[in-house]
């Protein structure tokens, strides 16, 4: 530990210098003028009929980009769900016999209650955020995280059993494949109308309204649609090493 | 003072790096290893703002409005959310390393030396 | 920049040091969650409500939670180790 | 067709949705013969984009978002031989591996053929993408894939600590990039790397376009394994499946390299122009340093894959010589000899995972004589390590020929020496393993605890019968060899590379070509170097050293004594050292990494202004 302190610590200082001294050739903070945004500031709304000038960036103008992280969570979540099934199964061998170990972990009555109401509205947020990405800040990324919390809720305000009613597994993995894959469809759906992969080829709509910039409501729904089937699962997976394993805790 | 958003940047960076060097236990390490990412975040949002701008959102304001640059919010959204999945597979690894290794303490786990 | 900046610019950089240096990873969660809350509302200073909406949905909610998770399966992994 | 440029990263990631939607339905063989299929036809697809790439660079705008004024809207793919053919030996290397898989790991399911789509993907967007945070968002994709690759047979224990290792530093890695990117964004206000390279080349060479080119170039020096960037490498290759490794040591590495290089000569080249000769003489040490370093790690070794991650990492450094010379002639022997060597060393990767599924073990010394009644393999084994060492006519032997001859040509007449010696270790060292594996040559040997506590974890990855290598193990292994001897002998290819080559570093025509849509009016009129023959010379050298190192360490342990006591006593010590080094803690990389980043800057800070 000493030694890599001593090999650190001068390292990271001169780093640390030559990083500022990069950086005090930016433009000041706040002074910044960048040909880019500008003309896609100009340009989105009037092109693309949709007023969230960064929503129209990451799914038009750099959707290829979009495409990509999107993938990105896909692997992810595919790595992890390798790793912790591994585990998982590994002490389902040894633990089969006992089938009733959810039993303790169910919530009180009130918190229930509350939950219950919680997921309602959640899930209507969760919708809103998604489809108004064009139009408001928001989008599949963010409202596929507060749809996912939305069915968390409903673990904590029940049980683990009332969790997997809700989400059977296949159900998730098909739903998470299906995001990944709508985004590429909708690309191939430019190639198809004739013009560039992820060309926009849906009408465009009235700028502002729910029914506005062609496709990006289309890739929100997808995107949408992916995060919030691999958060489920990414929580889903964690929570089930849980109660594979809670049962020896007693 | 102009300077201070790309100092906290530098900050977070160095700050993060600190802390995976250091670090006694593979969940810390990730965590530093999110200080770290985060530093990314100030750096971009920082570089694309304009002084007096509005957020690049045309719902209620003029069309001829300033905005601050929408390329670098665009850019940094979805790493956040990507990120945080990311940081869910280097946790999932941490679990495998206690089941095979029996700890998370990266200086006890060294099979692979030499 | 607006005072408000130069402030919230400092406290993430307060908490960013606090999320580094404190050791105790289930203490760490919660620090690390504060620290995404006041990112959020750094970018939101910045101008940025899309990303302010990311950081706060996932730096405050989603990967704290997966922190705690991780960090209960370890207890219980190491309880049966022993 | 015109959108030809999109398949080949559209058509594997939506294969991989439908795998991974199946995955709860498996279906081992669909799996593999499906991930397959895809791998071929994104493999041919590949070929035609490098076939019609060779008359005029082909831009392919996503969204159909056409430059306006010079200022890129969207994301192109700009293809040029040079990146379509990076991207069909990618498909071609994916394909080798998915058949590998076949008959490779019996617990493998679609998620794993998923992974390795995906994977694809993201190499061939890399090799294609003419955008800077495109290049970043593709690293990233290949990065986590990577991870959860290597990751994937955790039967056992070294994968998780070697995945850790390599998420680890390759994210702090990217996070590099990442800032370098944004500083540029902070300059020129673009992504697109035609239209960077036009905005810095109107502006000064100042500290903000130095540290932002040094922060690029570390984050591509982490996923390439230079020194003192290297040392996750080691672990990951060493304990991934062997498919994933043929992945990983024939094409990710280079892939860091060659992003320098296309960064180089689309956005830093105009306005680092005025230092070529600094910006040379620092790219061209690192890259001899590493691979002295990587050729004497390798030495050190006795765990087979570890063997020829620290040769990897040697080569690397040879590439980087290559590149590092900024010349068409280095570029266009760098992209040989990466195409010769990618193939020969799958082939010794897929010879190890025969051995590893035969004998159950992946250690030369405990496998000591274990190979004698394996004839094929055997001679595989040696036959790829004399093409390791670049005997004619191997494709290794044209590529370090023509980056010899560019070397001399700048004036680094000291070049060839270290190649030869990098050569003679690297190659040497495998002959050693391969006298004693399936000769028995050599004394019974004294036990290296390290290489056997790793050996103890390891467990077969493949099952069934194994008595003989089957079929499906056997013939990669042999295809590859042919096909690394096939590029040496092929005629022609050595004057098309050359002509990429020259391509590639034309900035002008790469700039007119990506934002105003005009073709490169001719193609730039190129007198390829004749070869001399020095080469021939080398390669002898290189290869009688390496047979004569093999047999020094085999039989003549007691020579070096003989010769001077003192030295062996020095020599073992610092092998000691070094070997400690490598300690396989994160903290220990991060840190190694963190005074990589300050050497590289502080050399480029302090020579490039």
């Amino acid at each position: 530990m000493r030694t890599r302190k001593v090999l650190f610590l001068p390292a990271a200082a001169v780093f640390g210098f030559l990083f500022v001294w990069g950086l005090s050739g930016l433009p000041a903070f706040g002074d910044y003028r960048g040909p880019y945004g500008i003309v896609l500031a100009q340009v989105a709304v009037s092109e693309r009929h949709a007023t969230e000038v960064v929503g129209a960036t990451t799914f038009d103008y750099r959707g290829f980009d979009t495409m990509g992280e999107e993938y990105i969570l896909f692997a992810a979540v595919l790595g992890l769900v390798i790793l912790l099934r591994q585990l998982r199964e590994e002490r389902e061998d040894e633990e089969e016999q006992q089938s009733d170990y959810d039993q303790r972990l169910e919530a009180s009555d009130t918190l229930r209650v509350l939950g219950i109401g919680l997921v309602g509205p959640l899930i209507l947020l969760g919708i809103y955020v998604v489809a108004h990405g064009h139009v408001t800040p928001g989008g599949g990324f963010q409202g596929g995280v507060i749809l996912a919390a939305a069915l968390m809720v409903v673990y904590l305000a029940g049980r683990y059993l009332a969790m997997k009613r809700v989400r059977p597994v296949p159900l998730v993995e098909l739903a998470e494949s299906g995001g990944a894959a709508g985004f590429v469809l909708v690309g191939v759906g430019g190639m198809i109308a004739g013009s560039a992969f992820l060309y926009n080829f849906l009408p465009l709509g009235e700028p502002g309204t729910l029914l506005s910039a062609g496709m990006i409501p289309l890739l929100n729904i997808s995107v949408g649609l992916e995060v919030t089937a691999a958060f489920v699962l990414l929580i889903s997976e964690f929570l089930d090493q849980q109660f594979v394993k809670g049962r020896d805790e007693t | 003072m102009s300077f201070l958003p790309y100092a906290a940047a530098v900050w977070l960076f160095l700050i993060g790096l600190y802390g995976i060097v250091t670090s006694r236990h593979l969940v810390h390490l990730i965590v530093c290893l999110t200080v770290v990412q985060s530093s990314t975040y100030v750096l971009l949002l920082a570089i694309g703002y304009r002084a007096g701008a509005e957020a690049p959102i045309f719902a209620d304001i003029p069309p001829e409005t300033p905005v601050v640059d929408p390329v670098v919010q665009a850019l940094t959204l979805t790493d956040v959310v990507v990120g945080a999945t990311v940081s869910a597979l280097l946790l999932g690894l941490t679990l495998q390393a206690q089941k095979r290794l029996g700890t998370v303490n990266p200086d006890e786990i060294g099979v692979l030396k030499g | 920049m607006t005072v408000l900046q130069a402030a919230l610019l400092v406290l993430v950089a307060l908490g960013g040091s606090a999320v580094v240096l404190v050791r105790d990873p289930l203490r760490q969660a919660i620090v690390a969650g504060i620290f995404g809350l006041l990112l959020a509302l750094l970018f939101f200073a910045f101008q940025a409500p899309d990303v302010a909406l990311s950081q706060i949905v996932v730096g405050s909610v989603a990967l704290p939670l997966m922190i705690v998770l991780t960090l209960a399966k370890l207890a219980r992994l190491r309880g049966s180790d022993e | 067709m015109g959108n030809l440029p999109a398949l080949p990263v559209a058509l594997p990631l939506l294969v991989a949705a439908a795998l991974a939607a199946t995955a709860s339905f498996p279906w081992r063989r669909m799996a593999d013969i499906v991930s397959l299929l895809t791998a071929v036809a994104v493999t041919v697809l590949c070929a035609l984009l490098l076939a019609r790439s060779a008359s005029e660079t082909l831009v392919y705008w996503y969204g159909g978002w056409q430059p306006r004024d010079g200022i890129a809207l969207g994301i192109s793919f700009v293809i040029d031989p040079i990146g379509a053919g990076l991207a069909t030996f990618a498909g071609l290397l994916m394909s080798v591996a998915l058949l590998f898989c076949w008959r490779y790991f019996e617990s493998v399911n679609h998620i794993f053929h998923a992974l390795m789509l995906v994977f694809l993907a993201a190499m061939i967007g890399f090799s294609l993408s003419g955008d800077l945070f495109n290049m970043f968002v593709f690293l990233e994709l290949m990065t986590i894939s990577a991870i959860a690759l290597i990751a994937h047979d955790i039967g056992h224990r070294p994968p998780i600590e070697g995945a850790l290792n390599f998420a680890v530093t390759n994210i702090v890695g990217s996070f590099l990039v990442l800032s370098g990117i944004g500083l540029i964004y902070g300059r020129t206000g673009a992504l697109n790397l035609a239209q960077i390279g036009e905005s810095l080349g109107q502006g000064t060479l100042d500290r903000l376009v130095i540290v932002a080119f040094a922060l690029l170039v570390a984050g591509f020096f982490v996923k390439a394994g230079l020194v003192p960037f290297h040392f996750w490498l080691a672990d990951a290759y060493a304990v991934a499946p062997t498919p994933v490794c043929i992945l990983l040591a024939g094409v990710m590495s280079e892939l860091g390299l060659y992003a320098i290089a296309r960064i180089y000569w689309t956005a830093f080249g105009g306005v680092l122009g005025s230092h070529e000769a600094e910006l040379q003489a620092i790219l061209v040490g690192i890259g001899i340093f590493t691979a002295l370093l990587g050729a004497v790690m390798c030495f050190l070794q006795h765990y087979l894959k570890r063997m020829l991650a620290f040769a990897t990492v040697s080569y690397i450094g040879l590439f980087l010589v290559g590149i590092g010379l900024l010349t068409p002639d280095g570029l266009a022997g760098t992209a040989m000899y990466v195409l010769g060597d990618g193939l020969v060393k799958a082939s010794l990767f897929v010879s190890v995972g025969i051995l590893q599924h035969l004998r159950t073990r992946v250690d030369e010394l405990r496998l000591w004589g274990l190979g004698r009644d394996l004839p094929f393999t055997g001679t595989i084994f040696v036959v790829g390590a004399f093409a390791l060492a670049g005997l004619p006519p191997f494709g290794t032997f044209l590529g370090k020929s023509i980056i010899e001859e560019a070397a001399l040509d700048q004036g680094y007449a000291w070049v060839p020496a270290f190649f030869m010696l990098a050569s003679i270790l690297t190659a040497g060292t495998v002959l050693r393993a391969a006298g004693r594996v399936f000769l028995g040559w050599g004394s019974v040997p004294e036990s290296d605890p390290l290489s056997e506590q790793a050996d103890l974890e390891t467990e077969p990855e493949a099952e069934g019968a194994r008595h003989r290598a089957p079929a499906v193990l056997f013939v990669p292994a042999l295809g590859l060899l042919l096909m690394g001897l096939a590029v040496g002998i092929w005629p022609g290819l050595g004057r098309a590379a050359q002509e990429a080559a020259a391509r590639f570093v034309d900035h002008q025509a790469y700039t007119t070509a990506v934002l105003y849509g005009l073709p490169a009016a001719q193609p730039p009129v190129w007198a390829p170097h004749a070869l001399m023959g020095h080469g021939l010379l080398y390669a002898l050298g290189s290869t009688v050293g390496a047979l004569a190192l093999a047999l020094l360490a085999l039989f003549g342990r007691n020579l070096p004594y003989r010769v001077s006591r003192r030295l062996v006593d020095v020599a073992r010590a610092g092998s000691v050292r070094l070997r400690a080094l490598h300690s396989g803690h994160p903290g220990d990389y991060v840190a190694w990494l963190t005074l990589g980043v300050a050497v590289l800057g502080g050399l480029f800070g302090l020579t490039l202004r």
